[in-house]
C-alpha cells in the first residue's frame, strides 16, 4: 500500500499549487518538503500555521510565490531569515504573504475539512489583520445580532504530513501533538503522507488521530522524515538544528551553500513577477 | 411461495446496490441488514459508517444498535459525533446514504417527523436524526420502505429529508471530496448476482439515472480565481470520478445546499423506483418475482409511473438468503 | 474528589434548568436521570440527541416541560411510547418540542462549548425543521455569497455524562463512541460526571476524551451506573430491558406501576401549562 | 550589583501573578519561564496550558518549544488545534494569557506583525499567532516586554492584538465559562512574596484594576429570554466569580467580542504598569529596585504616566533565583 516518496510528490504535487505541510513543531513533513524542492516545483502557494524551518527553506529555495500562515518565527529562537528576506527584500523573488491569527487559520482547515465556505469565531476584532478582507471578514449571528470573525476556508490541491504509523492497508496512526494535520488533510483534495513504519495493528493511544486509507492519496514510509523536527516515540526534536539554521539562514551565501550540499535546487526565474 | 419474503427481497436488492470500496452511512433497521449482508456477500470491502462515529466498522455480529461497542471495538476510528457529520457526512465523504420513511413522495421527499401538523400531531414519529444532511450529501441515497398507499402519499404532512424538492426541481448538486485511493482490494465491483444495478456505474459515479447528464472521468481542478486559498469550496476536493456531475440546473455555491445525486433507488417490498431522468419524478422500473404492476399501483397513493420495459429483479439466492439468516440470528461471519 | 451522585444532583440540577444528559447509545447516564426524577425536579428543558428510554422515562414522570431532541427512537425496536403520549395526549402534561436533526443539534452544542452563539453548517435547506426560526436559521457567506444553515448554540445549565474512569485528581475519561459528550459537557454550565470506578492512573485508550477536573462541578462514582445502556469495557447493553421497554412504556398503568416499583414519584401537576 | 539582571526580575515579577489553580495559556520565551517558575515555587497547581493543545501540562524540563513531547506526554490532555482555540482559549476558559510585543501603545495594544507597512514591511515580525483570541478572551493579560522607545511607541504600526482599543474605551468584556471547581490545594492563593498583586483579587476576578467596576461573586444565571435552549450567549457559563464583570461599557452581544478583562499588567525591565482605573492609560505602578521614574520615562516613547504613589518590586528571593536558574539549565524539577 505504500509508495516511494519520489513518486507521490510527482504525481501529486503540481507547479502553481497550494500545499499545506502541517505539524505543530511536532511531526513537520520535512523529508517530503525536500523532496518537492529536489523535484523543482515551483509557484507554490504555501499554507502552514506555523512556517518554521520547513517553508524558510523552501521560501529561500524560491518554491513559494505566496505565503498563508499564522507565526512565522524560529520557535524559541528568534527568526526566519528567508522568510523575512522574501518579504523584506523580495529575494529570491516576491512572496506574496495572507497571514491570519492560530485561531483564524485552524478555524479555515477546519472549514475546509466540513466542504463549509466559511468559519465562524470570537477573533480578529478590532486588529488590522481584518483589512485582508478576501480571506477575514464578518458575519452576524442571525438569533442575536452579535457580529462575529468570518475567515474563508482554506483548501489545499495538497496537504502533506508526518505521522509515526501505517498499517497493512494504508490507513495511518499519529499521536502525541497533533495540531491542525486531521483538519488540514481532509480539507485538502490529496494528502500525502510519510510514516515512521508500518505495523500490522495500530497500538493504543490516547490523543491518536486515525486517518481511513480512502482519503488519503499516498502513504510513503520515510523513517525519521519529520527531522529536525521530531516524532514521539521515535526521535527527539533537534533543538541544535534550530539554533544552528539561525545561523545557516542568517546569510544568503550560507544559505545556498547549505541547499547545494543537500541536493536542494534553488528556483531563480519566477515567471509570475 | 418460496423460503423468502418481502422483507428478505427487500434487504436483498439494497445489499446488491453496495460495491466493494463503497462508503456506506449504516442506520438502524433494514439498512443494518442490507449494509452487513452485502459485507458478507459480495461486497466484503464495503466500508461501513456509522452515525454514532464508527468509520470502517466491521461488526462480527448484526449490530442491535448503532451504538454497540463491537462497531467501536472494529471501526478503524471513532470519531465524535460533531465530526462525523461536519467532516463526513457534511463534506460529502459518504458514497451510500440508507433512508427509511413514514412517507415519501413520488420526487422522493421523506417525512420521518409527523402525521398531522407538527404542533399537534395525530402520529408522532422518532424525527430526523441523520436523514436530513444524508439526503443531501451523500453521492446516492437508497431508500428502503413498505409501498403503501399510507406511505407512498400525494403529499408529505412534514418534508423531513429533500430529495428532488417538491416539485422534482429543486436539487442541485455540488462537488464533493471524493476519496483519492481506489477500493484496496481487487474484486470485482458488482460481484453479486445482479452486479451492482443501473445506478452503480463506476466506482464514485452517481450513475446514469441522476439528475442530467454526468461530467465523467476527472474532473478539472486548479484554482478558479477564489483567491490565494485554494479552490474554494465550489471546486473543493472535485477530484474523483462522477459524483461532480452538476446535473441539469447546474452546480454551484447559490445551490440548494445538496452535494449529492439524491434518491436515486428506492428499495421497496413490490420492487424499485428510479426517478426519471427528465423530470426526477420516481418510475418503477422493476419488481419482485411474483408482483403485478397493478399491485404496485394499488399500493401507491399518487398515479405511479411505470418505466416502458420493466425488468424482474432476481429472487434472492441461497447465499444471500443463508447470509442473511446468519445475520439474523447473529451468527458471526466465522459461524 | 468524587460526592455521592444525590448531593450532586442537589446541588447543580434545580427546578427549570436546561439540563443535557448525553451519551449516544453508550454511557447514557440513567443512573443520574433516576435521581433527578428521585429529588421530584420539575419544569426541566431536557436537552439530548437521543431521548432514547432515559427521555422517556423522565418525560412520563412528568419532570419536563420542553424536549430539545433530534431522534426520538427506542433504537431497534420502535417508539417511545410516553414521549409520543406526551406529545400526542399532553400525558402527563404537555411537552414543548424544538427539534433538530442529529447534524444541527451537534452543532448547537459545540457552538455552545465555544461560546459563540450560533453554528453554521450545510443542512435543512429545503425541510420543514427550518420553520422554527429561533433555532434555526440562514446565514450568508460573506466570501462566497453561499447561504447556510444557522442553529442557535445550546448552552445547558447542568450537562451529565456517565464515564469508565476518573483519576484522583477527578479528571475523567471515557472511550469506546464518545458521541457529542465533550461538547455536551463544555457547552454547560455545570458538569455532572458518574463513573465506574476511580483510577491511579489512567490507561491508553485510542478515541479517548478527557475532560480536566476543572470544567466539571462534580464526579460521582455510580458503578453500572448507564444500565441499560452500558459502559465500554464494563458492562454490555442490557438489550433485553430496551425490548421489555416497549412494553412498560406502551401502557401508562404499566408505566406507572414501573415508576413505583422503582422509586420514581411522577410529577402529577405542572403549574406553567 | 546584584546576581541578578533585569530580565530574571521580570520573570520573576510575572511569575508571582499566577496562582494555584490559575488555567494558564503559556506561550515560547518569558512566559514559558515565568509560568514554569511559578509552579516551580509558589503555585505548583497552576495549570499550564500550551496553545499547541497540551492541556495541564507538568513538564519535566523547561520546554524548548511549545510542540516539546514532554509537554503532551505530561499533559491530562491533548486536543487538537482547533480545539484548543474553539473550546478553551475562544471560549474564555483561559485565567492568564502571557503575550509579549513588538511594539505596545499607551492602551496595551501590540503589535508582532511588522515594521513600517503590512505591503512592504521594513522589518517582518513572526506575526500574530495565538495572541489575538488570547488578548481578548483570556480573564486577564499580562505582557512581558522590554521597555524602550522603539517599543513603547505612541502609534503602533500594525494593531496585532487588543488592549483596550485606540482610544483605551474600546474594550468590552463579556462572560465567560469559569471553571466549576475550585482549585485542588489547599495552598493559600498568591503565596509568592508579593502576593498576586493588584491584579489577582480572587481566583477568577479581573481585579480593581479593569476597566471598570466589577460585579463580584456568583453572578445572576437563569435563562434571560433566549428561548428553549438556555441562557443564549450572553448569559452562556457566567458561573464563577468576577470575570463577568462588564466594565464601565456594559456587555452584551454587540460588545467587541472581548471577554476578559484586557492587560491588567505589563511588566518589564524597568516595573510594571498597570491600566488607570479610569481611562486604561498604561500607567508605571512599581519600579524594579534600582529604577528611577526618570529611568522609565526615557524609556517610553509617550509621555508616561506614573503612579501617585509608586511601589518597589521585591527583588527575587534566592529560593526564586534558584529556581529560575535551574530551569534555565534544564534540570528536571527533582535534580
Amino acid at each position: 500500500m505504500t509508495v516511494p516518496l519520489a513518486d507521490a510528490i510527482a504525481e501529486h504535487v503540481h507547479d502553481g499549487d497550494t500545499v499545506a505541510l502541517e505539524g505543530f513543531t511536532h511531526l513537520i513533513p520535512f523529508a517530503a518538503a525536500h523532496e518537492i524542492a529536489r523535484q523543482g516545483r515551483r509557484q507554490l502557494t504555501l499554507v502552514r500555521m506555523t512556517p518554521d524551518l520547513v517553508y524558510d527553506q523552501l521560501i529561500g529555495l524560491g518554491v513559494a510565490d505566496q505565503l498563508v500562515f499564522s507565526y512565522g518565527g524560529n520557535p524559541g529562537v528568534g527568526s526566519l531569515h528567508r522568510l523575512r528576506d522574501a518579504v523584506e527584500n523580495h529575494w529570491p523573488h516576491r512572496l506574496a504573504i495572507h497571514e491570519h491569527s492560530h485561531a483564524g487559520l485552524a478555524n479555515a482547515y477546519s472549514a475546509g475539512a466540513a466542504r463549509l465556505p466559511f468559519a465562524v469565531l470570537r477573533g480578529y476584532r478590532g486588529t488590522d489583520l481584518e483589512e485582508q478582507r478576501d480571506i477575514i471578514s464578518r458575519v452576524t449571528c442571525p438569533f442575536t445580532g452579535e457580529e462575529l470573525a468570518a475567515v474563508r476556508a482554506v483548501n489545499p490541491d495538497v496537504t502533506v504530513i508526518h505521522a509515526q504509523l501505517a498499517d497493512r492497508d494504508g490507513n495511518v496512526m499519529l499521536w502525541g501533538i497533533t495540531g491542525v494535520q486531521r483538519e488540514a488533510v481532509l480539507a485538502a483534495k490529496r494528502a500525502i503522507v510519510t510514516v515512521e513504519e508500518v505495523v500490522d495493528e495500530f497500538p493504543e493511544h490516547t490523543g491518536a488521530v486515525i486517518l481511513p486509507n480512502w482519503v488519503l492519496a499516498a502513504v510513503c514510509v520515510v523513517s525519521n522524515g519529520a527531522w529536525p523536527s521530531y516524532a514521539a516515540g521515535y526521535s527527539v526534536r533537534d533543538n541544535d538544528f534550530y539554533l544552528e539554521w539561525d545561523k545557516i539562514s542568517r546569510d544568503r551565501e550560507a544559505f545556498l551553500e547549505w541547499a547545494a550540499a543537500n541536493g536542494l535546487p534553488p528556483q531563480k526565474e519566477n515567471s509570475h513577477v | 411461495m418460496s423460503d423468502w419474503d418481502s422483507a428478505d427481497m427487500m434487504n436483498v436488492a439494497a445489499a446488491r446496490e453496495l460495491k466493494n470500496g463503497d462508503v456506506c452511512l449504516v442506520g438502524v433497521g433494514p439498512p443494518n441488514l442490507a449494509a452487513n449482508l452485502a459485507r458478507r456477500t459480495h461486497a466484503p470491502n464495503c466500508r461501513l459508517v456509522y452515525e454514532s462515529g464508527a468509520i470502517d466498522a466491521k461488526p462480527r455480529r448484526l449490530p442491535l444498535s448503532i451504538g454497540d461497542d463491537d462497531l467501536a471495538a472494529t471501526a478503524i476510528a471513532v470519531v465524535s459525533v460533531p465530526e462525523m457529520f461536519n467532516f463526513w457526512v457534511g463534506a460529502g465523504r459518504i458514497d451510500v446514504g440508507f433512508l427509511g420513511a413514514a412517507q415519501i413522495d413520488r420526487f422522493g421527499n421523506i417525512n420521518t417527523t409527523v402525521i398531522g401538523s407538527h404542533a399537534d400531531p395525530t402520529t408522532r414519529l422518532p424525527g430526523a436524526g441523520g436523514a436530513p444532511e444524508i439526503a443531501a450529501a451523500a453521492g446516492r441515497v437508497i431508500v428502503i420502505v413498505k409501498q403503501s398507499p399510507r406511505t407512498f402519499v400525494e403529499q408529505l404532512d412534514f418534508i423531513t429529508s429533500v430529495g428532488y424538492g417538491p416539485t422534482g426541481r429543486e436539487r442541485r448538486t455540488r462537488s464533493a471530496p471524493d476519496r483519492t485511493t481506489e477500493p484496496t482490494d481487487a474484486e470485482p465491483t458488482g460481484a453479486g448476482p445482479m452486479g451492482a444495478g443501473p445506478t452503480g456505474v463506476g466506482a464514485t459515479g452517481a450513475g446514469p439515472t441522476g439528475a442530467g447528464p454526468m461530467s465523467a472521468g476527472r474532473t478539472a481542478v486548479g484554482s478558479t480565481g477564489a483567491g490565494p486559498m485554494g479552490a474554494g469550496p465550489t471546486a473543493a476536493g472535485a477530484m474523483g470520478a462522477g459524483r461532480t456531475g452538476a446535473g441539469s440546473m447546474g452546480a454551484g455555491p447559490t445551490g440548494a445546499g445538496a452535494m449529492g445525486a439524491g434518491p436515486t433507488l428506492v428499495i421497496t417490498d413490490f420492487g424499485v423506483l428510479e426517478p426519471d431522468p427528465g423530470t426526477n419524478e420516481l418510475t418503477m422500473t422493476r419488481l419482485h418475482q411474483g408482483v403485478t404492476v397493478e399491485d404496485a399501483r394499488k399500493a401507491t397513493g399518487w398515479d405511479l409511473k411505470v418505466a416502458e420495459s420493466i425488468e424482474e429483479v432476481p429472487p434472492p439466492t441461497a447465499t444471500e438468503l443463508a447470509a442473511l439468516r446468519s445475520l439474523r440470528n447473529r451468527e458471526t461471519a466465522d459461524a
